[in-house]
């Protein structure tokens, strides 16, 4: 119940942070509600079981790129709580084309069966994703693979209780303990993140040296006075 | 021990995703339109977190979510250089004023 | 060097190396010549030419060349014991005898002799009775050979081939002396033609031309020579044509005058149009018999019969099939020849054929007719050519070329040639009467006599046929070189209408000229048959036609053509002499001008006086005709029916019981009235003038317009033959240019019609299509560049009511 | 040398020789003359030493050998001679050089002239030597292109239209020829070399027993017989030649006429013959007939020309019909060859006259040449007293024009004589037409000689031009009179090595023949 609770708050929270931000004229307030926004949806990804990820949006997005965010908007605005209005009949024409995707999301949510999709999905929605049921689909298996029973059935208990920490680093390092391996064969998906993870790190480096790079204050040869000024 | 369910999580992340579009197309500001994004790629994390839960992605959903989370990061880093030298470019930061890329 | 087989019949004591030794003799006479025209040649291009050295080298190689000549006859003479001197009983009873073939290898340094002996009764495979072989032959190198056919250069050495080898030599060698006196003038460097006329109105001028003029003579010799030493009828034909370039070379020595070249022109391409004649007989024979070769080849043990043997066997007949149509070849030891079990033979017609073939060639070389019209032009030569090359030698050779191949002829063939002689000799005597031109007159004498020799041959006289050949050639190399003397005395001027009366500034050349005439016309004292050398060689000739026509009375215009023909030639002969010796000068500037020529010039006519008038001593008893006819292959002691299509028969004329024996004195008598008539008309006309000769032209001008236009064969020939050959080349060139060359460039302008078409529908079609869809991309572009605001806004509106638009459509079309 | 060395050292020399031009200064003219000079004497050097090694006794072919070249296509490089090409290799390295001795009046592009007659000569060089289809066909394609440059670039006015027609003429015949050789190929053991065809064709071949059919014997040889006729020339595909010729400049067409026209005469003997008796006997009247009727068309063609050049050009045309009168006399009487030895006489006169055409033709237009280059301008009737301004270059010239006219003594008359004299075993009234062509022969060269050569004076342009020949053009003269000199009084130096390949080909094919009709009679065969 009471995970049912927070779901809706923070639902409630995440949702409205993100209208408010679309409703917002002025940067700094759009700026905070997006903060609540983002932290409600750090809060409903602890109620995932994504403890490390929850973190990690938290300190990353209300953390990092609000902030970095906001000093765009300092370094940007003529005056400090400067607004740039947008018209009206456009806010009114968003609203409806937002509105029309929302209900084209919406029915295309509804309209899929999801547990057609997931082999692991109970029969039933109401039914919970728990350790047990994990581990009766995995009875055939444990018998033919007894050995890896157990280590199989504890990943499943790790997972539930969100401590996924340890996981995801393993499978930045391309271990994958919670896989199969033998089940996915050729078809399954790639057993690691490792080449993914390097590949990002670079990203992130180049990004961040792109980024002071085209923030760095330039001369601008084709203006005379700001060549002077610098 | 009550569950929410699948569903209800993807309507957050529609929601959000929504709202990202609208601020993106009604947005003047060019800060505006990067909180727009932001709230796309977050709309995306819920529901692939919310798969990895409620689904067979398991892990992956979660890693991938983590790659989202770097890469916005990144994204926005990027953004708001170019936001700088937009501002620095025309003085101001309305987007409405970069139409450069008229045809 | 050559390396071959002999063959001969002179058994007693003769020596085996004889062949061997005439061969050499005989090789060094012939090649003599051929090495002074090289040098000759090489002084031409590279020294200087105002000295005479040319003339005497190549007076050194024909004189030498006439000495071993000389020795040959000598030594073959005595190698023989001068048997064929002999009484014709005895040689016909030696010829007669019993010839075997006795194999005798001298095997001395790869020479290989075969001696067919007379007395060879030993041998067990005696074939039947047949007149000896009296030749000596062999190759000196194969020029080819296709498997089992061989083409090759030989030598065939009879007395025939010495009596002429010696004649040659001798007149060719009086000839180069006297041309040394005759050419004297081409000494400069600045050598005036009077006769060419140049655009500007000047004379030409030239360097002299001394050497070149024996160069010449010296090709000649070398390849009158070859003619008459070759072994085989592919060889003559070889020097036949070479004697024809000589001959060209030498009419057109004046290469500046257009009348000369044009001459030489006439004369090598009428003697090709003969040759042609000559080929296809060569063919025939290669084809028929394999080979070319005149005598028999001895290889090894193996003896492969000549042309002469195949056709007439070891007794001198034609071997003829019952029904008449073929006739077997034989073989060397007297049979049938065979090829693998089947007996060769050839038809009878083809061998008439071959025989007309190759007496076409004689037609071109002796001028009969109808190809008879070079020889007149032909002197534009210098004097001492037409005495050479236009009278003794090259025209006679055509008559040498019928009389050595006599065995392969038929009875056909000979008529023919009989008829052929009688026309041309009857032709050229009558155009004779009426021309001025002093070496002109001697032109139309020569045709007429070698007319004569023709006919002798045609009616089987072959031996009057060769004796007057030699006769003839004495008495008309005299009479050229007598005209020679006169021209070079009366500074080239020709026409006897300018002459007269030179008889006293010209002795030597006048009473030398008179033998000549004399001989020629075939005077004699009557009743004594003591006469000029003609006399005799004549009186063989017309008894033979006598024979001839009583035997066959249907053939009488061969006998009663010549011995008018005789009166004709007496007459304009003795005309000749009259009009230009006799009476009084008729244009006293040449006649002032006048003079005697210098020893080198008539040292050579009084040299060939004495032979014109003595040679033929003692007639048909006598050495020159007993020499002559030693060689005759085909037996004349017995008449000859002919089987073939024309029934003729041929007369006997060896032996005192001959046909010819028999008409001789009546032959003879006619034939001397005859030619007094002549020569008393002509005294009549020319030197009493009783009769005035322009009377007699104006009377009969209609013939006299004929005679002087040589019977018009000249425009004849042109409209036959020049012409037509001028409009079919015309349209051969205008073919190409109006049908192969327009179907080729229709070709070629279809193509690029084509190629157009294909440009068109490429330009317009295909390349239209693209730039309309080019064209239509760019407008439907250039429209929807209005949407493209660059409002980066209202794009992602744009996605967005794009996704919205995309799912309404998956939503309403996709059912669930 | 080893004949390997010896055979592509001869091809290939030439085109090596050509490389090094690049690196001359263009203006150093007498320099590359030189260079030339020496590449095609050492070429004409090595064919002489091929002379020297070449046994005359044997029969097959000599110096053979082969790599594989493209083998997937079993195409190989192979050489090899016999006594049928010998002399023409050897007469195309001396044509060659007596060629490249007369391009002294050659100006313009000098360079690039040479690469290309050095490289026309490795494809010459070639066309003979090589013993495979494929490559013989290549060599023929390597020719035609420099030929057409040579004429196309150096020639007289017309330059371009004689140079294209001539292209289009080849080109027609040896896509021809691809045809005839795709035939063979996929009618045989996918095999190109065409020693192997020939035996096949004869029914000898060691390996499976195909016999081509008759008629695709009768399509393959015409089909060849077109393609090497053109070169031939023979009529109606002669017409090219006066173009050529008369466009060309001096040297080349000293080549055309002196080695190309050969490349016809040689493919038919070579390639046409033993590919397809069957074919070429079929065929063999109609062969001989056009022979005559080139020789008298050629004859009467010529005789109506004014320019001197195209005078020439006909005389070939003339001329080579002796050629193909004497390769066709093939004569068959109830599948027997009958007078075998007449047809090997022809087939030597054919192969005596394609040499002696090439010292004769050769020189005539060498003689041409050298007037044109004094007074350009080859107008016979403006000619005249040649003889009396250049008495030396007239006696040249008069013994080359006789040489052609077939005077004995001279190398024209063996080829002439001989064809003629065999044909008429073949058939009487061809050879009674074929002998007729001795008449018109003498008219025209007589008849073009008096209005050269005779007569006082010269009326033409540029008299003050004519001088005497310089002692190059001498000693190119001279070396051609010498040559048909020495053929014509001892025609057995070039029968002796000629007459053994050639005895051993017609004995062959008349066993070929046999077969073939043995076959028909008894309906083994379509």
């Amino acid at each position: 119940m009471i995970e049912q609770l927070l779901f809706y708050t923070f639902a409630i929270l995440t949702c409205g942070g993100a209208v408010a931000v679309v409703a917002t004229q002025n940067v700094v307030r759009m700026a905070f509600w997006l903060v609540v926004s983002l932290g409600s949806v750090a809060a409903l990804f602890f109620l995932l079981h994504a403890d490390f990820l929850g973190a990690a949006q938290l300190l990353i997005y209300v953390g990092g790129t609000v902030v970095l965010l906001v000093f765009g908007v300092m370094l940007t605005a003529s005056g400090p709580y400067t607004t740039i209005k947008t018209a009206p009949a456009e806010g009114i024409i968003g609203a409806a084309v937002g509105l029309m995707l929302l209900m084209v999301l919406v029915s295309s949510i509804g309209s899929v069966d999801w547990g057609a999709i997931s082999g692991r999905l109970p029969s039933s929605p109401q039914s919970p994703f728990t350790a047990d049921s994990i581990r009766e689909a995995h009875a055939d298996e444990a018998i033919v693979n007894s050995g890896s029973t157990k280590v199989k059935t504890d990943l499943a208990a790790i997972q539930q209780q969100g401590r996924t920490v340890r996981q995801l680093g393993l499978s930045f390092l391309g271990l994958r303990p919670d896989r199969n391996l033998k089940e996915g064969g050729a078809n399954g998906l790639a057993p690691g993140y490792f080449l993914p993870f390097e590949i990002v790190s670079v990203h992130l480096l180049v990004v961040l040296i792109g980024a002071a790079y085209l923030a760095r204050a330039k001369r601008r040869a084709v203006s005379e006075d700001r060549v002077s000024l610098d | 021990m009550g569950d929410v369910g699948l569903n209800a999580y993807l309507m957050v992340g529609a929601v959000l995703f929504v709202c990202g579009v609208v601020c993106m197309a009604t947005k003047r500001n060019g800060i505006g339109v990067l909180m727009g994004v932001e709230l796309v790629l977050n709309g995306a994390n819920v529901n692939f977190v919310a798969f990895s839960r409620y689904t067979s992605l398991g892990l992956d959903g979660q890693t991938i979510a983590l790659f989202v989370i770097v890469l916005a990061a990144a994204e926005a880093a990027v953004a708001l250089a170019i936001a700088l030298n937009f501002y620095n470019n025309h003085l101001t930061i309305d987007v409405d004023r970069g139409n450069e890329l008229q045809g | 060097m050559a390396n071959g087989s002999l063959t001969h019949t002179f058994s007693d004591g003769i020596m085996p190396e004889t062949g061997d030794i005439l061969m050499f003799l005989l090789t060094v006479a012939w090649l003599l010549p051929l090495a002074g025209f090289v040098v000759e040649v090489y002084w031409l291009c590279f020294s200087h030419r105002l000295n005479k050295g040319a003339a005497y080298v190549a007076v050194a190689c024909i004189g030498i060349g006439f000495l071993c000549s000389l020795t040959a006859l000598l030594y073959w003479g005595n190698a023989t014991k001068w048997a064929a001197l002999s009484e014709p009983e005895h040689h016909a009873h030696s010829a007669s005898h019993d010839a075997g073939h006795a194999e005798a290898g001298h095997g001395e340094a790869g020479h290989e002799h075969e001696a067919h002996a007379v007395d060879a009764d030993e041998h067990s495979h005696s074939p039947p009775p047949a007149p000896a072989k009296k030749y000596f032959s062999g190759t000196y190198y194969e020029l080819a050979r296709f498997s089992g056919l061989r083409v090759s250069l030989d030598w065939y050495i009879d007395s025939l081939t010495l009596v002429m080898f010696t004649m040659v030599t001798f007149i060719a060698t009086c000839i180069h002396i006297f041309a040394i006196g005759y050419m004297h003038d081409e000494l400069t460097e600045e050598y005036e033609d009077h006769e060419v006329h140049l655009h500007n109105g000047g004379h030409f001028s030239r360097p002299g031309r001394f050497h070149r003029f024996f160069a010449y003579l010296s090709l000649f010799s070398f390849s009158m020579l070859g003619i008459v030493l070759s072994g085989n009828i592919f060889q003559v034909f070889i020097f036949w044509e070479l004697v024809g370039l000589s001959s060209y070379l030498l009419i057109g020595f004046y290469i500046e005058r257009k009348s000369a070249s044009t001459a030489a022109n006439k004369a090598f391409i009428m003697n090709r149009v003969g040759d042609f004649g000559f080929l296809i007989g060569m063919m025939i024979l290669w084809t028929s018999f394999g080979t070319f070769q005149f005598g028999d080849r001895t290889e090894g043990d193996h003896t492969q019969a000549g042309l002469f043997t195949m056709v007439r066997g070891q007794d001198g007949k034609l071997d003829v099939s019952e029904d008449g149509k073929e006739v077997y070849l034989q073989d060397a030891y007297g049979h049938r020849a065979e090829r693998n079990g089947k007996p060769l033979s050839i038809s009878y017609m083809l061998l008439v054929a071959a025989g007309l073939g190759v007496f076409a060639g004689s037609i071109g070389k002796s001028a009969q007719f109808p190809l008879q019209t070079w020889l007149p032009d032909a002197m534009e030569g210098p004097t001492p050519v037409s005495a050479l090359v236009h009278s003794a030698t090259m025209v006679a050779a055509g008559v040498y070329l019928a009389a050595r191949f006599y065995p392969v002829f038929t009875p056909e063939v000979l008529l023919g040639i009989a008829y052929i002689g009688c026309i041309t000799l009857f032709i050229a005597a009558t155009i004779a009467l009426v021309v001025t031109d002093i070496k002109r007159v001697l032109a139309y004498s020569t045709i007429s006599q070698l007319g004569y020799m023709m006919l002798a041959i045609g009616v089987a006289g072959w031996g009057a046929a060769l004796f007057h050949l030699v006769t003839h050639a004495f008495f008309k190399s005299l009479m050229f070189l007598c005209s020679g003397s006169v021209i070079a005395g009366c500074h080239h001027v020709q026409d006897m209408s300018r002459m007269g009366g030179l008889r006293h500034k010209m002795k030597i050349t006048a009473y030398t000229m008179l033998v000549g005439v004399i001989a020629i016309a075939g005077l004699a004292i009557p009743g004594t048959s003591i006469g000029l050398s003609g006399f005799y060689s004549k009186d063989a000739i017309v008894a033979s036609a006598l024979a001839y026509s009583e035997l066959n009375p249907g053939h009488i215009l061969l006998f009663i053509a010549p011995l008018v023909t005789a009166g004709i030639t007496s007459f304009y002969m003795f005309r000749l002499w009259f009009l230009t010796f006799a009476g009084t000068p008729r244009d006293a500037h040449v006649y002032e001008h006048c003079h005697e020529n210098p020893s080198v010039m008539t040292t050579p006519l009084l040299v060939l006086a004495v032979l014109a008038a003595g040679c033929a001593w003692g007639g048909e008893g006598g050495p020159l005709y007993r020499l002559i006819a030693d060689s005759e292959l085909v037996p004349a002691t017995a008449r000859v029916a002919s089987t073939g299509a024309a029934k003729v028969i041929l007369p006997s004329h060896q032996g005192h019981e001959s046909d010819v024996h028999h008409v001789h004195s009546t032959a003879g008598m006619l034939a001397l009235i005859s030619a007094i008539i002549g020569m008393t008309l002509a005294y009549l006309l020319y030197v009493k003038k009783t009769i005035d000769p322009n009377q007699i032209r104006q009377q009969f001008s209609g013939v006299y317009d004929f005679l002087v236009d040589k019977w018009r064969f000249d425009s004849l020939y042109d409209a036959m033959f020049v012409a037509p050959v001028h409009i079919v080349s015309a349209w051969c060139v205008s073919f190409d240019k109006g049908v192969l060359d327009p179907i080729l460039h229709s070709a070629a302008s279809l193509t690029v019609l084509t190629s157009k078409w294909d440009r068109a529908f490429d330009e317009t079609f295909v390349d239209g299509l693209v730039n309309l869809v080019g064209t239509v991309t760019y407008n439907v572009g250039n429209s929807l560049k209005v949407i493209q605001t660059g409002r980066l806004r209202q794009y992602v509106m744009w996605i967005a009511v794009g996704v919205i638009v995309l799912f309404g459509a998956l939503f309403t079309t996709i059912p669930k | 040398m080893s004949p390997e060395t010896l055979l592509t050292c001869i091809v290939f020399l030439p085109a090596v020789w050509a490389i090094p031009l690049v690196l001359f200064d263009a203006k150093a003219k007498e320099a590359m003359r030189y260079w030339g000079v020496l590449g095609t004497a050492l070429t004409f050097a090595l064919t002489l030493q091929l002379l020297m090694q070449f046994d005359s006794n044997k029969s097959g072919m000599q110096f053979k050998f082969d790599t594989p070249w493209i083998a997937n296509w079993n195409v190989f490089f192979s050489l090899g001679v016999d006594g049928i090409s010998l002399p023409l290799v050897v007469l195309t390295g001396f044509v060659c050089l007596l060629s490249m001795l007369a391009s002294w009046s050659i100006e313009k592009n000098f360079k690039g002239y040479l690469m290309l007659f050095l490289i026309l000569e490795t494809g010459m060089m070639g066309v003979f030597l090589s013993l495979d289809f494929f490559l013989f066909y290549v060599f023929w394609e390597v020719m035609l292109l420099p030929m057409y440059f040579l004429i196309g670039i150096w020639g007289g006015p017309r330059r371009e239209y004689a140079a294209i027609k001539f292209f289009l003429y080849t080109l027609a015949g040896s896509v021809l020829m691809l045809i005839a050789m795709l035939m063979f190929y996929f009618n045989s053991d996918r095999s190109f070399d065409l020693l192997e065809l020939a035996r096949i064709a004869g029914g000898t071949s060691a390996g499976k027993s195909h016999v081509y059919g008759m008629s695709m014997q009768v399509a393959a040889f015409i089909m060849l017989f077109i393609g090497f006729a053109i070169k031939l020339p023979s009529f109606p595909f002669h017409t090219w030649l006066p173009d050529a010729h008369v466009e060309a400049p001096t040297p080349i067409s000293m080549i055309l006429a002196g080695v190309l026209l050969k490349m016809g005469g040689y493919g038919i003997i070579r390639i046409a013959f033993p590919l397809c008796p069957y074919g070429a006997q079929y065929a063999a009247y109609f062969l001989a007939a056009l022979g005559v009727f080139s020789i008298i068309y050629g004859a009467f063609a010529a005789m109506a020309q004014t320019d001197f050049k195209r005078l020439v050009a006909y005389s070939s045309v003339s001329h080579m019909g002796y050629v193909l009168l004497g390769i066709a006399v093939w004569k068959i009487v109830d599948g027997k060859t009958v007078g075998r030895e007449y047809w090997e006489m022809g087939l030597n006169a054919a192969m005596f006259q394609m040499i002696a055409h090439g010292i004769s033709s050769t020189g005539m237009f060498f003689m041409v040449g050298v007037l044109y280059d004094r007074v350009h301008h080859r107008d016979i009737n403006k000619f005249g007293g040649i003889a009396q301004l250049m008495p030396h270059y007239a006696g040249l010239a008069a013994v080359i024009f006789f040489a052609g006219l077939g005077l004995p003594g001279l190398c024209g008359f063996v080829g002439e004589v001989f064809s003629v004299l065999a044909c008429w075993n073949f058939s009487p009234l061809l050879a009674i037409v074929a002998a007729s062509g001795v008449i018109l022969t003498a008219g025209y060269i007589l008849w073009t000689m008096q209005r050269v050569y005779l007569g006082p004076e010269y009326k033409g342009p540029h008299p003050e031009a004519l001088v005497e020949m310089n002692s190059r053009e001498l000693a190119i003269g001279y070396t051609l009179v010498a040559t048909a000199i020495l053929f014509g009084v001892l025609p057995h130096l070039l029968f002796d090595p000629m007459h053994g390949s050639i005895q051993a080909l017609t004995q062959s094919l008349a066993s070929s023949y046999e077969t073939l009709y043995g076959a028909i009679h008894t309906s083994q065969l379509p």
